[in-house]
C-alpha cells in the first residue's frame, strides 16, 4: 500500500505539474486577451511532433530547445494574423476561432505526419530507472520531466515578479487600455505572451510526448482537461492554474490507484442490489473507471457553486 | 401619500471606496427631479443602485412605499421603474420597430409565452408603431437600430425607458453629447412621454435641468447636499461653492 | 455574429400569401427533391440532410438565436436518439403500441427533459461559462455512454428495427424512400415550427438577450430564463432530430453524443450562417454533401473542411448565408447583373488558384501515402505522375498565375460592387 | 525519369481501359473500414493486404467461375457504426452485394444487424457480410446471422488457447486482467476468468480493471498498481493508442511479467514498443510468421513486403476469407450471395500457410489453429515494421474453438 501511495504521489505530481505548463500559458493568454484558446493542446501536440522531427535528424536535445521556440513563433503569428484579426467580429468569434484552429492543426498534423503513433522515444542517456523502490522502477526520464516542470514554473515566477516584463505583463493584464497610454505596445506584449504560452505549451509537448505517446489524438486527449484546469484553478490565476494542475494530476492517478465502488459503499450499508435492473452500471461503477470524468464533473461543480474557480475574481 | 421613490441611507462601497455614502432622498409621485453633480460624484452609480444593476451595501431602497433594495433589475422594472442608460445601451442588431416592442412585451402580459405570434398580436404593434411615433423615428423603424445616428439612438434609448408605461422612468443624461437642436427635440421628447409619470433624471447640461425639473437634488462626493427646488438651488450658497462654482470657473 | 435579416415588418403589413410562399415552396421542394435524386445514395445523402437540418437550426436557437457558444449540443441529439431507439425496441417486443412515426417524439421529449436539468443551471450565465459547461457536461455525456451499458448500449449502441408496430397506410418504412418522406415530413413541421419560435415574445427576447442581456433585464426579462427557454426549446429539438436519426440509421451509439459530433454541428451552423434563420440550413446541406461526396474522392476531406471552417470564422463571420444576403440590395435595386462579369473575371482565376492548392495538397498527399514506387495519380479525371517535374510546374503555375490574377482583379470587383450598391436615383447616401 | 512516368501512365490507361472492357466481369467486394482518421492505419493496412491478396491468390490465378476477377472497392467508414451504414447503402448503390469489415466489434454489429435487415426488406438484392476481424463473441452466438460469416477467432477461442498456455506455466500464480471498457474489453476479462477458473482454479486473480477506450494519457498510475500487485502475468485485449501506453508504461516500471495480448503487433505498434517489450509481450493470434510455417507464404509475404514496403500483413485470414469466398463461387458457379452462403456453410480449406480450417455451420465461425508469439527480434525471418522485431511462434493450438461450441446462436436459413 506504502507503494501503491509513494508513485501514485509522485506521478501524480509528474502529471500535474505537466499540465500547468500547458495550464500556465493558457492562464496567461486568457488573463491577457480574454479569450480561451482552445488550440492550446494544439500547440503541445506540434510540440512534439518539432521534436519528433528534429530528433531523428539532430537528436532528442536540439529538439528540446529548437521546437518549442518553433512551436512559440507559429503562435505568435496565429496572435498576429489570426486572432487579432478575428477579434473584430467578439468574442465568441475568438472562442469558434481558436475551436476551428485546433481541429486544422490536427487535420495538418495528419496531413503530414500521417495518422500512426510515432517512434519518438526518450534520448538513452535518460532509459535507465533512476530508483527502485519496492521493487518499482522510477524512470530517469520522469525525473527529468519533473527537473523541466518545475524549472520553468520558478522561471515564470521570477519573470512575472522581478522583471521588468513581467510588470508589464501584470500591468497589460489588469488595465490594457492604461498600459497602452503609458507608452507599451500592448499588441506587441500580447503576442508576445501568446507566443510564450504557446512555446511553453510546445514544451510541454516536446518532454511528454517520448512518454505519453506522439499521435494526432494527443491534443484532444489532454485540450479539454487543460480547460478544466483553468476554469477550475480561477481564469486568470496562475496560483490558481498550478493548484488545479497538482489536484487533477493527483486526483486522476489515485482515483485509478483506489479500487473503491458504489458497491463497495452499499455494503457498508448493508444494500444490495438487482443485478439486472438498468441501474446495475450504477451500483458496480468503480473509482478507476469513473477517474477520467472526474475532472469534469469537478468543471460542472465549480461552475454552478464557484464560477470564479477556487483562486479566481473574475467570472468570464 | 407615499413618495414613488424614497432612498434612505443608501451606501455602496466598491472594496475600501465607499462611492455612496449615505443619501437620503425622497422623489413624490408626478414629480420631475433632476439629480446634479461634479463628475465622479456618484450620479450614475446612485442609479444602478435603484434600479437594480448593482446590489446596496447599506440602507434602502422603495418604490411606492415598498422595499425593492437588491431586487434584481427586471423584478424592479416589473414594479413600474424604468430606466435609460448614459452609454447608449440598445438592441444594436435588432430593428427600431423591434427595439422598442421589446420594451412592450413584458407589460403587454407576453411573458416568456411561446405560443404567441408576435406579428399578430395586433395591440401590441399598434402600440409599438405609436411609441416610435412619438420618438420620431417611423420612417426609420425597419433599420437595424445600431445604425442609427447617434441623436437617433438616444431617442430610441428613452423610447424602449418609456415605452412599457411604468410610472417613475429614470433618465442617465438623455441629452449627453447632443447638438443645441438635438437637445431641443429631445427636452420636447421627455416632456411629452413623461406627461403624467414620476421622472428621476440625471443631466449635465443646466440648461435641460432648469427647463424641465420640479426639484432638483445635488449629489457631491456621495452625498446629497441639497434637495430643492431650481430656483433655491439656483440661490443656495453651499451649493453653488460645492459645484455650481467650480462649473463656473471652467 | 450580426444579424442583418430583415426583422420581419410587422406581419399586419404583409400579405398572407406572400408569408406562405415560401413554405409552400419548401414544401413541394421536399416532395420534388427525391424524383430528381432517386438513387439510393441520394435518398441516403438527403435523409442525413434532413436530420442534420433540424439539428443545425435547434442549434442556432442557442447561437445564433440566443447568443450561447455550446460545446456539448450532441448530448440532446444523442439522448433523443437513445431514448427513441428504445421506444423502437419497446414497440417491436410488443410492450406497448404506438405508431412508429411518431417516435421522435419521444426523443425530443428527453432532450426537453434534459435541457430542463441541464439548464437550469447552465443558463445562468452566457459567454465562457456556458460555453465551458457546456463542454464539460457533453465530456461527461460522452464518457458515461461508455460505462452505463444498460441504456447506452457501450461501444456497439443500441439497435432496433423500425419496420414494427401499426403502419400507416400500408406503409411499414422499410425502404429508405418512405423513410425520406417520413424525414422531409418532420423537417418540415419542425422547421415551421422552429421558425414560429423565434416570431414569438420568448424568440424575440432571446435576440434581445443575445444582443444585450443587460438591457433585456430592464424591460423586465430574467436574461436567465429567457436562455432557459430557448435552451429547453433548442433541446427539444435536437432530441427529435436524434429520434429521427434512430429511426433512418435504426441504431444509435456513443459517437451520436460525443464532443465530434457536437462540434459538427458548430461546424455546419458557422459555416451557413448563424445570423440567419436559413443559414444552419444552408450550412446542414453543404456540409452533408461535403462529408458524403468530398470523402469519396479524396482521403484528405476533412483538411478541406477545416480549412473552409477557418477561412469562414476569419473573413465571413455571416457564414454562405451571408455572402448571399449580402445581394439583396444589389437585387432589389435590380442590379445583381452588373456584378456578374466582375466575379466571372475574378471567379476563373480564383478557381485556377483554388485547383492548384488542392492539387498541391493532393499530390504531396498521394507522394507520401501511396505505394512506393507508384507515382501515377489521377486528380478530376487526369492522369499523371506525382514526381514529374511538370506536373509540378503546372500546379505552381496555377496556384501563382491564379493568385495573381485574382489578386489584380480584386479592385475591378470592389468598383463593381460599391456601383451595383448604390441607389439608381440619387435618393439618400446609399451605398454600403 | 521522363520514360518511366509514360509507361506508368501509359500502362494505368491501359489498365483503366482493360477495367472499364471487363467491368462486367469483376466482382465487387466492398472493403468497408477507417481509410481516414486516426485508426486508417490498420484499415488501410488491411485494405492493402485485401488488394493483395485478390491479385495474388485469385486474380492471377485466373480468377473465379469463368474467369470473373475480383475488385476490391475501399469505403471509408471512419470506424463510424453510423457512417458505415452509409457507405453500406453505397456499396449496395453501386450493385456490389459482397462486403468486409475488420475494425471495431461496434461497427461489426451495426453492419450485421444491417445487412440482416436489408435482405429481410430486399430479398432480390442480397448482402453477404464477411467479418475479418471483430472478434465480441456475441456476432457468432446470440447476433449471430446468416449474412455473417467470421474469418477470425473470436474473443472466447483465442481466450481459450491462451489460457492453455498460461495454465502449463507453473510459475504463474497471479494474473492481472486489464483492458478497455467496452464490449471487447469485458469479453475479454470474462473469458480470462472463466477459462482460468476452470484450468488453473490456484491462480489469483489479483486484479481486473477496465479502463476508459482511448481516452488514458498515461497508463503509469495502472503499472504502479499491476506492479503492486505483483501478478505474474498480465493479460490485455488492448489495441491501438491503448496498448503502445500500457506496454510501455509497464517497461518502465520495470515489470518483468508477461504480458499476454491480442493486439501488440503491427501498424506501428511493434516499432514503438520496440525493446521495451523483448520476449515479455506475447499475441494470441491465426496466420503464424515466424517461422514461415509453408514457403509458399513466405514468398507471398515478401512479395507483399516488396509491393508494400510500409505496410506488414497482419491479419492473413483477410486473404483466407477471400480465398473462401471465390472457392464457394467456383462450387456454386454463382454469385448469388444466397448460394455462396450456403455453400461456404461448413466449407473446408488448406490455407497456404498449410493450415486446415472449417466454416462452422451452425454459427459460421471459422475454425482454425490459433498461435501464441512472443515479441523479439532474434529469429525473425519476416519482421513487423521494418523494426527488426516481429512474433516468433512459440505455441500453436489446432482445436481451441472446438471447446467452444456456439450458444445462443438461432440461426434462421432463407427458404430455398
Amino acid at each position: 500500500m506504502l507503494e501503491l501511495i509513494f508513485f501514485s504521489l509522485l506521478n501524480g505530481i509528474v502529471t500535474g505539474l505537466l499540465l500547468f505548463m500547458l495550464a500556465s500559458g493558457l492562464t496567461l493568454i486568457f488573463s491577457m486577451m480574454g479569450v480561451l484558446n482552445f488550440a492550446h493542446a494544439s500547440f503541445y501536440m506540434l510540440g512534439a511532433y518539432f521534436a519528433y522531427t528534429i530528433s531523428i535528424y539532430l537528436g532528442f536535445w536540439v529538439g528540446l530547445i529548437v521546437a518549442p521556440i518553433l512551436v512559440g513563433l507559429m503562435g505568435a503569428v496565429v496572435e498576429r494574423y489570426g486572432l487579432r484579426y478575428v477579434h473584430r467580429w467578439g468574442h465568441v468569434a475568438e472562442l469558434i476561432f481558436t475551436f476551428g484552429l485546433a481541429f486544422l492543426i490536427e487535420e495538418v498534423v495528419q496531413f503530414i505526419w500521417g495518422k500512426d503513433t510515432k517512434a519518438y522515444h526518450e534520448p538513452e542517456i535518460l532509459q535507465f530507472p533512476l530508483f527502485t523502490f519496492f521493487g518499482q522502477n522510477f524512470p530517469a526520464y520522469k525525473a527529468f520531466m519533473l527537473l523541466i516542470s518545475i524549472g520553468i514554473f520558478i522561471m515564470l515566477l521570477l519573470i512575472l515578479t522581478r522583471s521588468r516584463v513581467g510588470l508589464i505583463i501584470q500591468a497589460a493584464i489588469h488595465k490594457p487600455n492604461m498600459t497602452a497610454m503609458l507608452g507599451h505596445n500592448v499588441p506587441l506584449v500580447f503576442m508576445g505572451v501568446f507566443g510564450v504560452g504557446c512555446a511553453l505549451a510546445g514544451l510541454a509537448g516536446v518532454i511528454a510526448g517520448p512518454a505519453l505517446g506522439t499521435f494526432p489524438g494527443m491534443a484532444f486527449v489532454l485540450g479539454s482537461i487543460v480547460f478544466v484546469i483553468v476554469v477550475v484553478g480561477g481564469l486568470g490565476s496562475l496560483t490558481g492554474a498550478f493548484v488545479a494542475s497538482l489536484l487533477i494530476g493527483l486526483l486522476q492517478t489515485f482515483a485509478i490507484a483506489l479500487d473503491y465502488s458504489v458497491n463497495d459503499l452499499l455494503q457498508i450499508f448493508n444494500i444490495s442490489f438487482d443485478a439486472d435492473s438498468a441501474f446495475r452500471d450504477l451500483w458496480t461503477l468503480s473509482l478507476p473507471q469513473i477517474a477520467p470524468i472526474l475532472p469534469y464533473l469537478l468543471l460542472i461543480l465549480i461552475l454552478i457553486f464557484r464560477p470564479t474557480g477556487l483562486f479566481g475574481n473574475r467570472e468570464t | 401619500m407615499t413618495a414613488a421613490i424614497e432612498l434612505q441611507g443608501l451606501r455602496k462601497s466598491f472594496g475600501p471606496t465607499e462611492i455612496i455614502r449615505g443619501v437620503d432622498l425622497s422623489v413624490a409621485e408626478g414629480e420631475r427631479h433632476a439629480i446634479i453633480g461634479p463628475n465622479g460624484a456618484g450620479k450614475s452609480t446612485l442609479f444602478h443602485l435603484i434600479s437594480g444593476r448593482y446590489n446596496v451595501s447599506g440602507g434602502s431602497v422603495s418604490l411606492h412605499g415598498e422595499n425593492i433594495s437588491n431586487l434584481p433589475p427586471y423584478e424592479i422594472y416589473r414594479k413600474g421603474l424604468s430606466r435609460s442608460f448614459q452609454v447608449t445601451n440598445i438592441f444594436p442588431n435588432m430593428s427600431v420597430f423591434e427595439n422598442v416592442r421589446c420594451g412592450l412585451m413584458w407589460v403587454h402580459d407576453y411573458k416568456y409565452s411561446f405560443w404567441h405570434l408576435i406579428d399578430r398580436q395586433k395591440e401590441l404593434n399598434e402600440r409599438t408603431a405609436e411609441v416610435i411615433e412619438e420618438i420620431g423615428l417611423t420612417s426609420r423603424q425597419h433599420i437595424p437600430a445600431g445604425v442609427l445616428t447617434y441623436a437617433e439612438q438616444r431617442a430610441l434609448e428613452i423610447g424602449i425607458a418609456a415605452a412599457g408605461g411604468a410610472d417613475v422612468i429614470m433618465l442617465d443624461e438623455p441629452t449627453a453629447g447632443m447638438s443645441h437642436s438635438e437637445t431641443d427635440q429631445a427636452i420636447a421628447l421627455i416632456r411629452k412621454i413623461t406627461e403624467g409619470r414620476t421622472l428621476v433624471m440625471v443631466e449635465h447640461d443646466m440648461g435641460v435641468v432648469f427647463d424641465l425639473a420640479d426639484r432638483i437634488s445635488v449629489l457631491v462626493y456621495g452625498e446629497i447636499i441639497a434637495s430643492d427646488t431650481p430656483e433655491n438651488i439656483r440661490n443656495s450658497k453651499a451649493v453653488q461653492e460645492a459645484y455650481l462654482g467650480a462649473e463656473a470657473d471652467e | 455574429m450580426s444579424e442583418i435579416t430583415k426583422t420581419a415588418s410587422p406581419v399586419m403589413a404583409r400579405p398572407l400569401m406572400k408569408t406562405l410562399l415560401p413554405w409552400i415552396g419548401f414544401f413541394i421542394l421536399l416532395l420534388a427533391l427525391p424524383n430528381i435524386f432517386s438513387s439510393n445514395v441520394g435518398l441516403y445523402t438527403m435523409n442525413l440532410m434532413g436530420i442534420f437540418i433540424i439539428f443545425a437550426l435547434s442549434y442556432n436557437m442557442l447561437l445564433g438565436q440566443g447568443g450561447m457558444l455550446s460545446f456539448g449540443h450532441a448530448v440532446y441529439f444523442g439522448l433523443g436518439g437513445f431514448m427513441s431507439v428504445h421506444f423502437m425496441n419497446y414497440i417491436e417486443d410488443g410492450d406497448f403500441t404506438f405508431p412508429m412515426y411518431l417516435i421522435p417524439i419521444f426523443g425530443g421529449l428527453i432532450g426537453l427533459v434534459f435541457g430542463i436539468i441541464i439548464g437550469s443551471f447552465s443558463t445562468r450565465r452566457a459567454g465562457t461559462v456556458f460555453a465551458m459547461i457546456s463542454l464539460g457536461v457533453g465530456e461527461l455525456m460522452a464518457a458515461s455512454s461508455l460505462i452505463f451499458v444498460a441504456f447506452f448500449g457501450g461501444e456497439e449502441g443500441v439497435s432496433g428495427d423500425r419496420t414494427t408496430g401499426p403502419e400507416l397506410a400500408g406503409i411499414n418504412f422499410g425502404q429508405d424512400i418512405h423513410i425520406y418522406y417520413l424525414i422531409a415530413g418532420w423537417v418540415f413541421v419542425t422547421v415551421a415550427l422552429m421558425y414560429l419560435f423565434s416570431r414569438t415574445p420568448a424568440g424575440r427576447m432571446a435576440n434581445a438577450v443575445r444582443d444585450n442581456a443587460e438591457r433585456a433585464e430592464f424591460v423586465g426579462y430574467s436574461q436567465r430564463k429567457v436562455r432557459f427557454v430557448s435552451f429547453c426549446a433548442s433541446g427539444f429539438f435536437a432530441g427529435i432530430a436524434g429520434g429521427l436519426f434512430a429511426l433512418n440509421f435504426e441504431i444509435v451509439t456513443e459517437e451520436n453524443l460525443n464532443a465530434l459530433t457536437s462540434g459538427t454541428v458548430l461546424l455546419m451552423a458557422y459555416i451557413g450562417g448563424v445570423g440567419f434563420f436559413i443559414g444552419p440550413i444552408v450550412g446542414a446541406v453543404v456540409f452533408t454533401l461535403l462529408q458524403s461526396i468530398l470523402s469519396n474522392y479524396t482521403d484528405i476531406w476533412q483538411l478541406y473542411v477545416g480549412i473552409l471552417f477557418v477561412l469562414t470564422v476569419m473573413y465571413v463571420p455571416q457564414g454562405l448565408t451571408g455572402i448571399i444576403m449580402m445581394h439583396t440590395a444589389a437585387w432589389r435595386m435590380r442590379q445583381v447583373g452588373a456584378l456578374v462579369m466582375p466575379y466571372l473575371r475574378i471567379g476563373i482565376p480564383a478557381l485556377a488558384m483554388l485547383t492548384g492548392i488542392a492539387a498541391f495538397l493532393e499530390t504531396i498527399h498521394h507522394m507520401r501515402s501511396s505505394v512506393e514506387g507508384d507515382t501515377a495519380m489521377s486528380l478530376m479525371g487526369i492522369e499523371f505522375n506525382s514526381h514529374s517535374i511538370v506536373a509540378w510546374i503546372v500546379i505552381l503555375a496555377l496556384i501563382v498565375v491564379g493568385g495573381y490574377l485574382t489578386r489584380s482583379q480584386l479592385p475591378q470587383l470592389r468598383d463593381a460592387w460599391e456601383t451595383a450598391n448604390k441607389p439608381p436615383a440619387q435618393r439618400e447616401g446609399g451605398g454600403s | 525519369m521522363k520514360l518511366r512516368s509514360t509507361i506508368l501512365i501509359s500502362a494505368a490507361v491501359a489498365a483503366l481501359t482493360a477495367f472499364t472492357a471487363q467491368a462486367a466481369d469483376t466482382i465487387k467486394i466492398a472493403f468497408i473500414d477507417p481509410l481516414s482518421g486516426p485508426f486508417a492505419a490498420t484499415g488501410t493496412s488491411g485494405y492493402k493486404q485485401a488488394q493483395f491478396a485478390a491479385d495474388m491468390l485469385i486474380n492471377k490465378k485466373g480468377g473465379v467461375i469463368d474467369g470473373q476477377m475480383f475488385e476490391i472497392v475501399g469505403f471509408d467508414n471512419k470506424i463510424s457504426p453510423k457512417e458505415s451504414l452509409v457507405q453500406l447503402k453505397r456499396a449496395i448503390g453501386e450493385g456490389i452485394h459482397y462486403i468486409m469489415q475488420g475494425n471495431s466489434s461496434g461497427v461489426a454489429n451495426a453492419l450485421t444487424d444491417a445487412v440482416k435487415k436489408h435482405n429481410d426488406r430486399n430479398p432480390e438484392d442480397l448482402v453477404l457480410f464477411m467479418n475479418y476481424s471483430a472478434v465480441d463473441p456475441a456476432l457468432t452466438n446470440e447476433k449471430c446471422n446468416f449474412w455473417h460469416f467470421r474469418f477470425d477467432a473470436n474473443a472466447n477461442i483465442k481466450m481459450n488457447a491462451l489460457t492453455d498456455v498460461i495454465a502449463a506455466d507453473d510459475s504463474i500464480k497471479k494474473v492481472y486482467i486489464i483492458g478497455q471498457d467496452y464490449s471487447f474489453g469485458k469479453a475479454v476479462a470474462a473469458g480470462a476468468v472463466k477459462y482460468l477458473g476452470e484450468k488453473r482454479p490456484d491462480i489469483e486473480i489479483v486484479g481486473n480493471e477496465l479502463h476508459p477506450i482511448g481516452k488514458v494519457k498515461d497508463f503509469t498510475p495502472y503499472a504502479t498498481k499491476i506492479r503492486a500487485s505483483e501478478a505474474d502475468a498480465i493479460i490485455t485485449g488492448n489495441w491501438g493508442a491503448d496498448m503502445v501506453g500500457l506496454a510501455k508504461a509497464i517497461g518502465d516500471a520495470g515489470i518483468d511479467a508477461p504480458v499476454y495480448t491480442y493486439y501488440a503487433a503491427n501498424d506501428g505498434i511493434t516499432k514503438t514498443i520496440g525493446a521495451s517489450g523483448k520476449d515479455k509481450i506475447r499475441l494470441v493470434h491465426e496466420g503464424r510468421v515466424n517461422p514461415p510455417p509453408t514457403d509458399e507464404y513466405k514468398a507471398y509475404h515478401l512479395a507483399f513486403k516488396e509491393k508494400y514496403p510500409e505496410a506488414d500483413i497482419s491479419q492473413f485470414r483477410i486473404a483466407n476469407a477471400l480465398v473462401m469466398l471465390a472457392n464457394a463461387m467456383n462450387e456454386t458457379k454463382s454469385t448469388d450471395p444466397a448460394k455462396v452462403a450456403m455453400a461456404l456453410e461448413g466449407m473446408e480449406y488448406t490455407t497456404i500457410q498449410g493450415d486446415k480450417v472449417v466454416m462452422r455451420a451452425e454459427d459460421h465461425q471459422l475454425m482454425q489453429p490459433i498461435s501464441i508469439s512472443v515479441h523479439t527480434d532474434e529469429n525473425i525471418v519476416l519482421d513487423s515494421d521494418n523494426s527488426g522485431y516481429g512474433l516468433v511462434t512459440e505455441k500453436t493450438i489446432s482445436a481451441a474453438d472446438a471447446d467452444i461450441p456456439p450458444s445462443g446462436c438461432n440461426m434462421e436459413r432463407p427458404a430455398s
